[in-house]
């Protein structure tokens, strides 16, 4: 069972994992959420997305996971909009009948997220200066291991 | 077609969307960017750096090569930072 | 941070991870929940344990973890006692400003979990039997690659 | 010292604890083992497979040739099937 969901709302993590948990022959759940940090003197950050092409890049990085592990379950919710230090992004979760399928699709996930899903990080600084983050080589590395 | 912009590409265009006419002999994404530069200096300001810049045509990740035809929806933007 | 729990209460993923998401510069938090299978009939499984090395035995191994991994939290709460299919076994979290930590230190830690902290299932099958589960060489390998 | 069984080592051994005088000569893990084999049939049935039996002295993990003394807590079971 597949899940895939952009939102501005936040998301809840004990109720997405009861629904995973509920489907098929489940041994497994790994979850993931991303959180906005406050380094650099953060005070705020905007996360612009694709509208469509979101949905759609999630979902076939969502189907990937699903047919290279044998995964009962996989759910992404992605905010968009503005976020303060403390606020969670992103979640994923995988179900499986065992942890080894559950916790290497959840990094597979996470990677191919990072670097294929239409997403845009804003990030406003105390000092009242905003910036575009730029895209990180290590993040770029990370999706081609898998 | 309808071409759209993303994060600081849209800042510096100065707008998300756009529809155009496919110009003649446009065929492909190079070629399109070639002809969106010469629209207005922010335009041309935002396809300055070509290497710093991404495309999707129809939804789907694209490049240079990727033919284009009238009635497509394009979208350029900087390499994705989600997660 | 360090919480380790051994206890026959189940636990509360939610308020686990608000807790951990709470200390210090947190951008990633990694979970993992083990959950009790019907496979091969099974009705019950009863979790023995060691009490007193088995406290010793997860905080060693989650004191690894947080020497290995710059992690800001790590918790592991593990269950004994008896527990029927869909019922959580153990849960492992772990939370650090970078996901690749949190989520290895996740995988880590329930690696060395199966095969370094003394548990014992016995599984009560649906035709009145009982079995005690029998070790899988596959855990060890899973336990020596980190 | 006092002397721990556990799973279906307890089962067959027929007791989960018992203390027991270190007997003089009796410097290792190994040597604990062939003594404790000795005391029951159940003792004998429970330490038959050896390799198949795991240890911990004082809660830490051991092995056969591991040291042990009057007053440790030595502890014995199947390899361990937790998580």
């Amino acid at each position: 069972m597949l899940k895939v969901l952009v939102t501005e709302a936040p998301f809840d993590l004990a109720a997405e994992a009861a629904r995973v948990q509920g489907v098929g022959d489940v041994g497994a759940v790994a979850s993931f959420t991303g959180i906005c940090r406050a380094d650099d003197g953060l005070r705020a950050m905007v996360l612009e997305h694709y509208p469509g092409m979101t949905e759609r890049a999630l979902t076939a990085i969502a189907e990937k996971a699903m047919a290279r592990w044998p995964l009962s379950a996989c759910t992404v919710i992605h905010r968009h909009g503005r976020m303060e230090p403390g606020d969670p992004i992103v979640l994923v979760l995988t179900a499986s009948a065992h942890r080894a399928a559950a916790l290497e699709a959840c990094a597979f996930l996470m990677d191919w997220l990072k670097t294929k899903a239409p997403f845009w990080k804003r990030e406003e600084l105390a000092d009242g200066t905003a910036r575009w983050v730029e895209a990180r080589t290590a993040d770029e590395d990370a999706a081609t291991r898998w | 077609m309808r071409i759209l912009y993303f994060a600081w590409l849209r800042e510096r265009i100065g707008t998300g969307e756009e529809e155009i006419a496919l110009p003649e002999g446009v065929r492909d994404v190079a070629a399109l960017m070639d002809h969106l530069a010469t629209r207005s200096p922010g335009h041309a300001a935002g396809f300055a750096e070509r290497r710093t810049i991404r495309c999707a045509v129809n939804q789907d990740f694209a490049d240079g090569a990727t033919p284009v035809a009238d009635g497509d929806e394009v979208a350029f933007f900087p390499p994705v930072t989600g997660g």
